[in-house]
């Protein structure tokens, strides 16, 4: 893809790769129109296209669900896996144990990463396993006609059936609770803000989790819902309005914030620039981000931003002492050992 | 009296966590290193510490490696089991039993040798007198049999590798059993070791360990595993191979491992690292395979290159969990819901599970597909006589992979999934590395890897599945087969069953028959078998579960005219197989067709 | 030009989410009202709104209920099939489609009506043009077939239950496709429908509503699912019907539901509901049953009634999640590693839902075993015409439970796991009631339900296990069998293939051939089948999917010398079984034979 | 057993219902000597009889390890069920739903609990199922022969190998995260503690987790393990000194406590004094909670106690809307729908 021929010049953007956003593109879309989870896809495609990602260099993993068939939407020139529901956590971990240079992007439901996987996701988490992972939050279960997922909030109530009454798992406070590196919650209606923070993940070395608001609007975007269009609107506390600044151009010009702001410096040496709105939330204080969102909970607000951040963990492929290149690119004359080796096993067991 | 010399079976009852284990190795070990044909199996029990254990060493002229169909020396030393250990016996064996227990000799009819284990053991050191027991029962096994002092001392030397003390101690403990016995007791038994030459160097080793090595030499590069008896020896042994074998002069390794939190989690694992272009394997037992069932439709229909150790342990359900049986053989072979057919490879001796380490991974690559290997408990656990290992005789076979523009350009037409080759199995590429990238799926697809619901799209990929799979037949390991010329009966077997054919073999003949054996190496079934089965009168089906697994795959494989001369003995129940069992239900069978 | 009457095949190719639907069952519940033979099937894809669907409507004056096996009359209103669509019809078949879809009619060699359906929707209501659409080609259809303004109304009211506005949106929309056509169109086909008398009343229902109810009826006290299509509307249907059949005054249930984090947790619950004595079950699909391997061993083991729905999609692994199969059949029989065989109930029409609904608990109580149902999406999300549901003729069955003191001190010897009876079932006692407190376990057990790993023990447990399920054999539900005294062909089929079975039976027929039929029922397999396949002078055993499942059951049970009779024709591509398809395999292999 | 014929009088202590501790005891364990398992079981037997309970009336529910078969030592008189590996709580949600009346003991491994099961417990916890749930937490698997399980601490060393380097899991953080109505850590050596929590659980409706420290002597128990006798017993950070005073005894004497204490009322009457010994620790406050757990991971220190307490939250047999008696005592007459009821539904579909 890189070394195909020079396009003819036009007035067409490209990015730093001069790749025009059509190169970051997939198939399209079979979800109903107007589902978030499309607007999702919309910033995957632009967050890659705008970091200059090289498309083959991304590996788009997903389980099963409305949400887990988006990447057939998007980066049509990545490969990557629609594996089995709720189990692409660990695929994906499969996947870079033998090719680690890989970004890999995940994208889930609350069905997929809640219930049946929510396993995996905690022990992906656990290892700090270098991947975003884009859960496109609903509240139902889209794909088999709109069961409440595990996150449906109490007292929320989806176009069919009585509210929901069971206590939900708020995966973000789920995360910071177990140490993953990187934890924002964001909605699929606010571009910017998840844009930013999609870009602040993928320039992240270890687990970056983005929790995304994302109505369903077949099943779950009536008024009475606290995951639709309009509730998440009206009730949104964004903890900080976010900015992305990419290390390949640390000038790129940025709205400077009236108030103060944090920079955060990412593995990749790009910065997430955290402006202040309201209270200061201090993304690197566990305790705060869980009173944040347990407070949010009982008010039944979403807070939304970048809650939590550790650049210091050591990402998987450190703890597992692996050797610089990536698995895949090590020769088979490496990988299997000389045959003296194997003498002198023998000659110790027979000795 | 007349001497009976390197042939008869010794079975000494423990409990598991005193350090028997050891002790046991040891004698195993010396009587090995004697030349003598020797043989042990442990049948320890589900838990850590304190259940009865039973070891049993068989000594055997005929070379025979079962577990005897009698005791004929008794070492009585846990309480437990006593009285039921003592009624087992048949008159006139011997019992070296432990005067300290507490408990009582029951029988006259046998030749007793009471020792004061528990008090010479405390003569040493009082705090570990348990442990020490156990050596001194070798001890008196050694005086009592005769075995060399020299080979004694070095199998304690080879078990505690540079542990001074330990090794000191348990060499005064050896001397503190034959000195008692020496001074206070007469040999009255008939059976004595005696020194052979030895004709081709040989060494122990368990299958999980030969199995480890050949993963390692297969290039394993990445291995998901969550602990499960009796696998978790194989995934450790390749752990602690990786920092000799597999690490650079910086300690970094070229190969993964993942402790997962689960099986589901081990097969997803196995299956990333196969759909990023690695070698990932992983290594479980029955429990562990049905908890990956859903994975392994998944890489057989997005075909997937994996490997699968099953070590399988008594089922069903958790079973019993440290004995030995040959199950799971229809569940890994028609594994998963729909329509499935796996390749399943059977190693019978530590030199194959060696060989199908670093073989899988090969298969795994050329036909794009989950591999199982079945071993089991007895061949993965005990350790078994071993010629040494073979070096791979040809470089690793990566498949059918475009790696390069070239190689992709020169595809008329380019699909995941299409059969360019005509035997059923297509080219992929590989995530990152540029070309054709393909989102894969579980979900129907099309020959280029796309999203269908069409009827034929399905239809047709589904019967080129089946091409593939059944392409593999004769591409797999052929049956080991050991033909007599009258081709009378023949009895086809599978894995660990190996150590005991030729002694059922000999009981068959002895009464007549002439035997032919078939060892079958591979699912699905060679050729070669079926003309092993055409050409004997008549075929019996030997396995170690209840319900004749392998003969109900052969039933349903099999021409129809040939199913009537094929025969079915299965028989389980926890323990190695022990020949005469096997032999008398083979009779059996026989006689029912007029044999 | 002559009229056909009844007997033509009406294809709709919409796209799903635009309540198509809707419309299509409109058109079927108005023809099944006027007394036409009619069945309807639906094709529709996996997702929620915008892929293509296919809506086929078959009348049949033969009665034929399955997928006809050509397009008389194509309703277009799908620009994403279109071409594909109208290159598979046949010259002269009518298309109506519709003029607005910006799309050409590239065909001169059919009956073309084209039909301003968008514009037309639009006079209605604008903003829901796309649904009204629908409703107004089956208003041209009535139009062109003659369907009773009457019976279309009712059937609106019916599908629209008090929903007055959508009731009239829709009649009014009706009646403008009658109307465009009648004023400016000529029918110049020969396809009516006639009113016939209805000689014995039905209706039609899906098989999983019909399975939800008799569950009702079976006293289920917990439901745990999952969901997965096509088994959601079986778990959706109990819901349903708790409120009216099962909730007393105060509002409270007599049955439990939880929907589970997975199907492993829901497997779990069903096995926990019936060990502590309660009626527990789920209903899953494939994938589902994958994941389930493991506690469906325990369930075995430790023998646990508890009841499996299966409601079969297209496998391996997620594949066609909205098209119908018969598989998973062999992993239901032999479910989970180790040895193990389970009973398996599989009803072919949506009275049998119903009493395998309630049955099916009966079953699982008195041999004390999991249980399966296999069912599949054609016979559970179809609708399916049905005489009425027959009240339970008998007591619940609750097994053999100990529960008081009197009856237990009547035994001799109390075991949980003794085979009293001679039937391998033993009694069981519940928890919470004082009686004889056991510890289960998945573990090896003795007769008292005690830890063991005695080789005997566990041997004796195995065969009392098969006993059992073997002696279930001829107290499961009894083949249906249709038989022509001649015996020529029999055909062993299955489940949902009934509603194909005679057609396919009627074409042998043509071609001369006597044929008898025999719906296998359950596994293990009723003796009957063996007495039926020995009088026939050849049998297929006809199924959907690739492998021959069925098939090859029957090829490791049945005696040797009846193998050669037995025959396979299995072929899968996820549309019900169209009869032609099925006919010309059985002549094939037919022929292969000599016959 | 209620009913069997009274014992001759002797010199043996019966509690409230006549029954000597003898009623409460199990089969001889075969764990290793000194295990920290075989400490909680019978802490198990004592607490069951002191309580007073039933004892067949008692389910004891467990897993598979070390610690799942320890439900074969204890209560020999209940019924139980030793299920599969991590899905203990399913089959107990089974069982609780068509026998809601029986107090479900259930007792769990580290590697049952936070691998393998850590998504059923999630889920169990989610529901507020009515059980004790009790984890014998060891760092390691026992029953495999000592692997790392998910809740050995950074740094800890076991018996051999190399020090865990992974995140730990905190059971009773992510309990609390959750929601989890009554969270408790304890210590196999500590006696009294976990005795009156055990029986404070048993005397709550809904899901109580207690997560005990249990030493695996043959595998984890060197002094550079955290899970060790000897670091435990060095490094515990105790909440308070709990006490139980029983519903029906309400008189029964308990030590009064030097400072302040706080009463907490358990669903049936009972009550858990909580003596308060340094700062105060509000066990209602999950904030608070999370906070001492992050806190004392930090110092590598244990905390245990009541940690978190809710007793509002409605329990799954409600939730469920069951009828007041168990469904297995629900006579079948009742659970099938009368003829009349099956002659309608015929009717309506016919119309
Ligand atoms: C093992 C298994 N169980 C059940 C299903 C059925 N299924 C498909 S998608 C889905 C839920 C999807 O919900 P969510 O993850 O929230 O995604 P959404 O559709 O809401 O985006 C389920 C249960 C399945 N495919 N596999
Ligand atoms: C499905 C399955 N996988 C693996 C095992 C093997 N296994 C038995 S116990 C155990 C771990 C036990 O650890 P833990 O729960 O911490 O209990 P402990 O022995 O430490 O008390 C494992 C992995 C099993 N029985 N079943
Ligand atoms: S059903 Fe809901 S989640 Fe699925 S595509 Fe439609 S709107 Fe999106
Ligand atoms: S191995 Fe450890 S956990 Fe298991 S019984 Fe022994 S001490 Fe206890
Ligand atoms: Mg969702
Ligand atoms: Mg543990």
């Amino acid at each position: 893809m890189s070394d195909r021929p020079k396009r003819a010049a036009r007035a067409i953007k490209l990015n730093m790769l001069d790749e025009p956003k059509d190169s970051y593109t997939g198939g399209k879309s079979s979800l109903c129109p107007g589902c978030g989870h499309d607007q999702i896809s919309n910033v995957i495609i632009t967050a890659a296209w705008e970091n200059g990602i090289e498309p083959h260099r991304v590996a788009k993993m997903s389980g099963i669900g409305c949400s887990s068939k988006t990447p057939a939407y998007y980066l049509g020139q990545s490969h990557g896996f629609n594996t089995v529901h709720g189990r692409m956590p660990s695929v994906t971990t499969g996947a870079y144990s033998v090719n680690k240079d890989l970004l890999y992007i995940g994208v889930s439901g609350d069905g997929d990463s809640a219930s049946i996987g929510i396993g995996q996701l905690i022990h992906a988490i656990r290892r700090n396993m270098d991947m975003v992972y884009i859960i496109e939050n609903n509240g139902v279960y889209g794909l088999t006609k709109g069961q409440y997922s595990a996150t449906a909030d109490i007292g929320s109530k989806k176009k069919k059936g009585a509210p929901n009454e069971t206590q939900p798992i708020d995966l973000c406070a789920l995360a910071i609770n177990l140490g993953c590196s990187f934890v924002a919650r964001s909605f699929s209606g606010s571009k910017k803000q998840l844009g930013s923070l999609l870009k602040a993940a993928m320039s992240h070395k270890g687990f970056a989790l983005i929790d995304v608001i994302s109505p369903c609007v077949t099943f779950n975007n009536n008024d009475e819902s606290m995951r639709s269009y309009g509730y998440v609107k009206d009730n949104e506390i964004t903890l900080h309005m976010t900015d992305y600044i990419p290390h390949f151009n640390p000038v790129q010009e940025v709205e400077v914030p009236e108030g103060h702001f944090t920079d955060i410096t990412l593995h990749d040496g790009s910065t997430i620039r955290l402006e202040t709105i309201s209270a200061e939330h201090d993304p690197g204080n566990a305790v705060a981000a869980l009173t944040a969102l347990h407070e949010a909970e009982m008010n039944k607000k979403h807070v939304t931003g970048l809650l939590y951040f550790d650049s210091s963990k050591p990402s998987l492929a450190e703890d597992m002492d692996l050797v610089d290149t990536p698995l895949v690119d090590v020769p088979d004359t490496v990988l299997r050992p000389s045959k003296d080796t194997l003498d002198k096993i023998n000659a110790v067991l027979h000795s | 009296m007349e001497t009976i010399a390197n042939d008869f079976t010794i079975n000494i009852a423990t409990a598991n966590g005193t350090g028997s284990q050891s002790a046991n190795l040891i004698l195993l070990q010396s009587l090995f290193e004697m030349g003598v044909p020797v043989s042990g199996k442990n049948m320890f029990p589900s838990n850590i510490s304190g259940l009865p254990t039973w070891y049993i060493v068989r000594l055997s002229n005929h070379g025979y490696q079962a577990p005897g169909n009698r005791t004929h020396i008794q070492v009585l030393v846990n309480p437990a089991t006593w009285h039921e250990d003592l009624e087992s016996l048949e008159p006139g064996s011997v019992v070296i039993w432990n005067e300290n227990a507490k408990m009582e000799m029951t029988r006259d009819d046998i030749i007793s040798y009471p020792i004061p284990m528990s008090k010479l053991a405390r003569t040493i050191n009082p705090k570990i007198a348990k442990l020490v027991t156990n050596i001194i029962y070798v001890g008196v096994l050694a005086e009592i049999l005769g075995i060399d002092q020299d080979e004694l001392e070095a199998a304690v030397a080879k078990q505690f590798k540079g542990k001074a003390t330990a090794i000191e101690l348990n060499i005064t403990a050896l001397g503190l059993g034959r000195d008692y016995f020496k001074e206070n007791l007469t040999k009255s038994d008939p059976y004595v070791v005696e020194k052979r030459p030895i004709e081709k160097p040989q060494f122990f080793i368990e299958g999980n360990e030969a199995a480890a090595l050949g993963c390692i030499y297969g290039g394993v590069q990445m291995l998901a595993w969550y602990p499960i008896t009796p696998s978790s020896s194989l995934a450790e042994g390749i752990i602690n191979y990786i920092p000799q074998l597999r690490t650079d002069d910086d300690g970094k390794v070229t190969c993964a491992v993942v402790q997962a939190e689960d099986e589901l989690a081990a097969a997803g694992m196995v299956l990333g690292a196969g759909w990023a272009g690695g070698r990932g394997m992983t290594a479980t037992s029955g429990p562990g395979i049905s908890l990956m069932q859903e994975f392994i439709g998944l890489g057989y229909f997005a075909e997937i290159p994996s490997v699968f150790w099953d070590v399988v342990r008594v089922g069903p359900s958790t079973g019993l969990p440290t004995r030995t049986q040959q199950s799971d053989i229809t569940m890994l072979y028609e594994g998963s819901h729909g329509d499935t057919q796996h390749i399943v490879l059977i190693p019978g001796t530590v030199e194959e599970c060696f060989e199908y380490g670093w073989r899988t991974f090969d298969y795994a690559e050329r036909f794009q597909t989950p591999i199982f290997v079945l071993s089991d408990l007895d061949l993965g656990m005990n350790r078994w006589a071993c010629d040494g290992f073979e070096y791979p005789d040809q470089p690793m076979d990566r498949g059918k992979v475009v790696r390069d523009r070239d190689m992709f350009e020169a595809f008329e037409e380019f699909g995941r999934y299409l059969d360019v080759d005509g035997d059923g199995i297509p080219y992929r590429t590989l995530p990152g590395s540029g070309m054709d990238p393909i989102l894969y799926r579980g979900t129907g697809h099309n020959t280029k890897g796309q999203y269908s619901e069409k009827p034929h799209d399905y239809y047709d990929l589904m019967m080129r599945l089946r091409r593939k799979i059944d392409g593999a037949r004769d591409e797999l390991p052929a049956p080991i087969i050991r033909e007599e010329k009258e081709c009378q009966v023949g009895i086809i077997y599978l894995g660990s069953m190996e150590n005991t054919i030729q002694e059922i073999d000999d009981l068959l003949e002895e009464t007549g028959i002439k035997v032919s054996q078939c060892r079958v190496r591979a699912l699905p079934m060679h050729s070669e078998i079926e003309n092993f089965i055409r050409r004997h009168e008549v075929t019996v089906v030997l396995e170690i579960n209840r319900d004749g697994q392998l003969y109900g795959i052969l039933r349903k494989e099999l021409p129809n005219e040939l199913i009537p001369k094929v025969l079915s003995v299965a028989y389980s129940d926890g323990i190695p197989p022990r020949a005469k069992i096997y032999f008398e239900r083979i009779l059996e069978v026989l006689k029912e067709v007029g044999k």
